[in-house]
């Protein structure tokens, strides 16, 4: 501590310049992205997996999800990408109202997402599509919303001449299992991606607050770019979980 | 002799501040090093005391096997569990890298701390955590799934202990990531100017290759851990058959990092080997760019081999080929490793001091564990020996043998540097032979119970399958064991508790930075700054100087504290 | 060496114009847009690849741009590259795996179903 | 014929080595050949190294402090590459040999003869094409039920199911062993060639009495296994009686005594129809109890037995097993 009198100003005792201090952290949060990366990897590996291997079910596994909300989810968290985006140009160039004002806008949306997800999710739970251990697992389903051609092709009734009716009893014991396995996957993927987002809402509600007190600048703007480029990662994970889940046909 | 004013009234990172808050939660690099020494020390004692549970209840006669009941098997099946769940999560991974490397790291590299140093204190008291839930686990519970947690016994055939234990092992996990973390960024961003990528002390290889594996591997066992977590609370269906899930699937999730968290446990020990062989030779490594390479090599070609530890688990034929393939690509640059080290000692100067003895009893007994490995590579042998005591001894070989021996030796010859005191004597010298000769006695009996059929994680076995003798000299070989760690803790225990005159800056002859601040250092590690970086295997840097009783060297700058401290009168 | 850092703040991050964070939020709103014609559309078995390749153009976008990738030191773009290499050949050899030995899981359904029918 | 069956053969040997139970499948030399390959090259490289450290360590040990050792080359590319190329060469030779035997037995032979291994929490249970079936589980320290029976010098395939959790599958004499997974079927293959009795041992992990799951495989004579295989052929025609006393000797007898003795649960002769103590009350043995006692037995337990729980016969047993069961306990009281 005693060398602080030569040390520049923000800069860590064990750390010589502001720059080494920033490619460190720099390279600390694109490592601890890999690690994200790699977290995530095991879901995608199931998801695979069992697409390989089911493909008709994961199929007819889709038309339970609402590919409407599912875009809107896309886009609402590729708007706060782009404000974060925006907010890190704002804190390099000391816009600190601009940047107050982005990350109102990023958490805004991040709290929509989380809204239209917790709709989402409510809807399932209402209607027993739920994954394959849970006791009110019933994947009840709108006779409307089924495409005639995906029901025929995936075979998912114990007598598939008969006409589909949205009784549950009529569905292939082996098929209703295999669904109940892509619903695990699926409350896998989004509930971790959702704890992410809540991690993230919490950082951005951190950051907002620190830029409240003025603490950012041109001079310090690492925590609003690290934190820009975790969310960045949460969106990109959304970006493929969108097509992987709902977009299947 | 001459007179030193190197005594303990100078301030170092030991004394400079006082009381527990000054530790717990202080970020210095070395103190964490400290205390995550003592916690796995601690933590090893437990563990030990399971192994010795195993082994005392499988000596022949210690249980009738014809009247053994289900509490007494419930009780080895939680036994082997726990010894092999804290071995691995709380001793083996956080051993050299967490606690050595935390120690050592910044020094070689002649910086003030790691990069993130608040990182390191929180992936600190995430392990402190973790291991509470262990500890909880022992306490609430009966765990009883082996540490590998296969479902779907793990998930729906056993009690809820595994939910504390797979959240501690979850836990530990994220320590052991942003330890890694922190070593990559430090090694990539505070290295000195003049110090290149191939002048860095063969410990810092060997430490970056092991950060990068966990970095990369150990996310994937938290996320196997999760779903295990949630398969067990809300059946979620994943990995159990019964609701179309395939446990097949968790084997190559848990060993996709749990075959490289191997190498996370050896190559640590590999690094200090390193250091050891040029130490005690005084000689320079020979191959220098061999190891180095080797060393990334290993962290590479240890993600793609992992299925070796499925041939007979369901795992599809074409897939065992494969990883047998792949596996045996790994067993190169461990062996070159090791002939470089043998090399070293050609027509060295070898010393036969404690590290060294460590060193020297690790490739032999690393020499066991390699090419043991070579028949569990090996499609057809693999088939035979596959969980069997074969294994068993295989991997405590390459576990024990390699890493722990590593950490103890990396403990003995760091220990001057840590609290300023050589422990170099005839006791610590029995210490280290005792657990060489009962550590082969324990194990090497095991290969041939292995190989003869005896099954792994068996609670008693009947005379009549014919594996007493071998479980007889097996157990013997654990109290000799038993005997020759405790003396080599003692050595260090006697040495902490007893004062006396504090070590020279550099006792042994090594190079690297670390050698060049007094032992032990001041608060930010070097009082010159930066410090001066060479060779570093370069020996005719260092000589002996008799009135210091250690190394100083051979062109001392002006300002060099270790010999204005040590020998005042002739600076 | 107050000197130095104070020269060396340049070198610290790279400022994006606003005009291309605009431009690359269009395209991405487009490529959503995109993908979900595409995902209604029959695309003759190539859904799965259609889609893919849209999400990674997306994704591409996001690098380069919101992260910084194009303007950043390239070993970050580089460490980011291994990591999906990583799960890359993960994915590959247990799906492989796991295809591989589908056909005992099927034989093993067929049989229990058969089992059950016989003891109906 | 390929060259290492050759040199197999002059491995050959029927009785115990020092590393190996006898060798009483036909594959077994195979193995047993790559694994002395490999121990001869290990152990050639292993006392290399051990000579090599011993050596250097005598020869340059420093004999006086502070001592500087004379000059030596610190690296050879040349020597590199040897230790590199050298091992390589071994161990493609290994992973050869060890895939050549492993593609072996993993390929059953055509006109195998199919046997279903049952696992389950913690025995065997065995079936075979005309509907025998023998069971093989430890218990009390003694082998109960039967094992497995094999006919000499035939290919034998055994296809494994698990009912429960993972097991594995292991006849070290035969050198096979293979993880039995449920929710799928896995298989091995083997001929014996050796008559016998050999042990059969579960080797993944299953719960408590992981240690006594344990049978024997009997290998015998075709004529014998022909005469075995009638004997306990299954008569459709029998009565229900018969079949309860077969299902009863071959899933109950570990526990349960038909001669007035308590084993580890209460003997059941004599009780249907009478009242038993069981823990909060009382109970009328009948149909309906006997029938919860097998799919539920922690539901209604008898007093004095609070200890021993009985494990759960649910999907093991079908409803006209358990009512072929009833139908022999009954006939113990009449």
């Amino acid at each position: 501590m005693s060398s602080h009198d030569n040390h520049p100003e923000g800069v860590a005792h064990h750390f010589e310049t502001a720059e080494q201090q920033f490619d460190s952290g720099k390279l600390g949060i694109w490592t601890f992205l890999l690690t994200e990366v790699l977290f995530f990897s095991a879901l995608f590996v199931a998801y695979t997996m069992y697409r390989d291997n089911y493909p008709e079910v994961f199929q007819f596994a889709s038309q339970y999800l609402d590919t409407n909300l599912g875009a809107l989810n896309t886009l609402v968290l590729l708007l706060s990408s782009f404000t974060i985006a925006w907010g890190v140009r704002n804190a390099m160039l000391g816009e600190t109202k601009m940047l107050t004002i982005n990350l109102i806008i990023t958490l805004i949306c991040a709290a929509g997402f989380m809204v239209i997800k917790a709709e989402e999710y409510g809807h399932k739970f209402h209607e027993g599509t739920l994954w394959g251990g849970h006791e009110h697992s019933i994947f009840q389903l709108d006779a409307s919303k089924v495409d005639p051609e995906i029901a025929a092709h995936s075979k998912a009734w114990s007598n598939p001449d008969g006409e589909f009716s949205a009784a549950v009893k009529d569905l292939d014991p082996e098929f209703r299992q295999k669904l109940g396995i892509f619903f695990g996957v699926y409350f896998c993927l989004t509930g971790l991606h959702g704890i992410h987002v809540l991690i993230g809402m919490i950082l951005l509600t951190w950051l907002l607050i620190r830029n409240l007190r003025g603490e950012f600048g041109p001079k310090n703007f690492a925590a609003v770019d690290f934190i820009a480029l975790y969310w960045h990662l949460v969106d990109l994970i959304w970006i493929f979980l969108f097509p992987l889940l709902y977009l299947i046909s | 002799m001459a007179p030193t004013t190197n005594t303990l009234d100078r301030t170092n990172y030991l004394n400079a501040t006082k009381g527990f808050m000054s530790w717990f939660w202080t970020i210095d690099h070395k103190r964490l090093g400290l205390m995550y020494l003592w916690s796995v020390i601690a933590c090893f004692i437990m563990g030990g005391f399971f192994a010795m549970k195993i082994r005392l209840n499988l000596m022949p006669g210690a249980v009738d096997f014809a009247t053994q009941t289900a509490e007494q098997m419930n009780a080895y099946n939680n036994a082997f569990t726990v010894h092999g769940a804290v071995m691995v999560f709380l001793v083996i991974i956080p051993s050299i890298p967490a606690a050595l490397g935390n120690f050592v790291l910044p020094l070689m590299l002649g910086a003030k701390d790691v990069a993130f140093p608040r990182l390191n204190r929180f992936s600190y008291h995430l392990w402190i955590i973790g291991a509470l839930l262990f500890v909880a686990t022992l306490l609430i519970g009966n765990l009883d799934t082996g540490w590998t947690f296969y479902p779907p016994y793990s998930t729906g055939h056993t009690d809820p202990s595994v939910i504390t234990a797979v959240l501690g092992a979850f836990i530990l996990g994220f320590s052991s990531i942003f330890t890694g973390l922190n070593f990559i960024v430090t090694i990539h961003k505070m290295r000195p100017p003049q110090m290149t990528w191939f002048k860095m002390p063969l410990f810092l290889w060997a430490i970056y290759a092991t950060a990068v594996i966990q970095v990369l591997a150990t996310p994937v066992i938290g996320i196997s851990l999760l779903l295990i977590l949630v398969e067990k609370t809300m059946q979620i269906g994943i990995f159990t058959p019964e609701l179309g899930g395939d446990p097949v699937f968790f084997q190559h999730l848990f060993w996709f990092y749990s075959h490289p968290a191997v190498y996370i446990m050896v190559l640590p020990g590999m690094g200090i080997m390193s250091e050891l062989f040029a130490t005690f030779s005084r000689k320079p490594i020979f191959g220098y760019k061999s190891i180095a390479m080797s060393s990334i090599a290993i962290a590479i070609f240890s993600f793609i081999v992992w299925g070796h530890h499925m041939f007979i688990s369901g795992q599809s034929d074409l897939m065992s080929v494969i990883f047998s393939a792949l596996t045996f690509s790994v067993a190169v640059p461990s062996a070159i490793k090791v002939f470089n080290w043998i090399s070293t000692m050609y027509k060295g100067s070898i010393s036969f001091s404690v590290p060294m003895l460590y060193g020297m009893s690790i490739i032999w007994l690393f020499g066991i564990g390699g090419l043991t490995g070579l028949f569990l590579a090996t499609l057809g042998t693999d088939v035979v020996f596959h969980d069997t005591y074969f294994v068993v001894a295989h991997f405590h070989y390459v576990m024990v043998g390699s890493a722990l021996f590593g950490f103890i030796g990396g403990i003995y010859y760091w220990w001057p540097k840590m609290y300023g005191k050589v422990v170099d004597g005839p006791l610590a010298k029995v210490g280290c032979v005792l657990s060489f000769l009962g550590f082969n006695l324990t194990f090497l009996p095991q290969f041939v119970g292995g190989s003869k059929g005896m099954p792994r994680r068996y609670a008693a076995y009947g005379s009549e399958q014919g594996f007493d003798d071998w479980n007889y000299w097996s157990t013997m070989g654990a109290m000799v064991l038993l005997a020759g760690l405790s003396i080599a803790l003692f050595g260090l225990l006697r040495s902490f508790f007893v004062k006396g005159a504090l070590s020279p800056a550099n006792p042994w002859g090594g190079v690297t930075l670390e050698w060049q601040t007094p032992s032990p250092p001041p608060e930010h590690n070097f009082e010159i700054d930066p410090p001066t970086v060479g060779d570093p295997y370069d020996m005719s840097l260092v000589e002996y100087r008799g009135e210091v009783e250690g190394f100083l060297p051979v062109n001392p700058r002006e300002d060099d504290p270790c010999v204005a401290y040590i020998a005042p009168e002739e600076a | 060496m107050s000197d130095s850092s104070h020269g060396s703040e340049g070198h610290i991050g790279h400022v994006l114009p606003l005009s291309i964070l605009i431009k690359v939020f269009g395209c991405l709103v487009a490529l959503t847009i995109l993908t979900v014609i595409t995902g209604k559309a029959d695309m003759y078995g190539a859904d799965l690849a259609v889609a893919m390749i849209i999400a990674t153009c997306k994704a591409s976008l996001v690098c380069l741009f919101f992260m910084h990738l194009k303007y950043d030191r390239p070993f970050h773009g580089m460490i980011f590259l291994f990591s999906v290499m990583c799960v890359g050949i993960f994915l590959a050899f247990v799906a492989l795996d796991a295809e591989s030995y589908q056909e005992h899981v099927k034989d093993f359904k067929a049989n229990e179903i058969a089992e059950q029918q016989l003891g109906e | 014929m390929n060259m290492y069956t050759l040199l197999s053969m002059m491995l050959q040997h029927q009785k115990e080595d020092f590393f190996f139970p006898s060798q009483a499948s036909a594959n077994a030399a195979t193995v047993d050949f790559i694994f002395y390959f490999i121990f001869y090259v290990s152990l050639f490289a292993f006392i290399t190294i051990v000579l090599a450290t011993a050596i250097f360590a005598w020869r340059y040990r420093r004999s006086k402090v502070g001592m500087t050792p004379e000059d030596s080359p610190h690296h050879s590319t040349r020597i590199e590459i040897v230790w590199s190329v050298v091992p390589s060469i071994f161990m493609v030779m290994m992973f050869w040999y060890g895939f050549e035997d492993f593609t072996e037995r993993r390929t059953p032979p055509a006109d195998s003869y199919e046997i279903h291994a049952k696992a389950s929490k913690w025995q065997w249970e065995f079936e075979y094409p005309n509907g025998a079936s023998s069971f093989g589980f430890i218990d009390a320290g003694e082998y109960q039920g039967k094992g497995l029976f094999v006919p000499l010098g035939k290919n034998v395939r055994i296809r494994l199911e698990s009912s429960d959790v993972l097991h594995s599958f292991s006849i070290p004499n035969f050198r096979v062993k293979m993880d039995v997974v449920p929710g799928r079927y896995t298989d091995v293959w083997f001929n014996a060639i050796e008559l016998g009795d050999f042990p059969i041992f579960c080797t993944e992990y299953c719960g408590t009495k992981h240690s006594r799951m344990l049978s024997k495989v009997h290998v015998v004579s075709e004529e014998d296994f022909a005469v075995w295989l009638k004997e306990n052929q299954e008569d459709p025609n029998a009565s229900p009686v018969d079949k309860g006393k077969r299902l009863f000797s071959a899933k109950c007898t570990a526990c349960h005594a038909v001669d007035g003795s308590t084993k580890i649960g209460p003997a059941l002769n004599g009780k249907y129809g009478t009242i038993e103590n069981i823990v909060g009350g009382t109970v009328t043995i009948d149909d309906n109890y006997i029938r919860r006692s097998i799919l539920d037995p922690s539901a209604d337990i008898v007093v004095g037995f609070e200890n021993v729980p009985m494990t759960s016969f649910a999907g093991q047993l079908s409803d006209d097993d358990i009512s072929n069961i009833t139908a022999y306990l009954k006939s113990l009281t009449e």
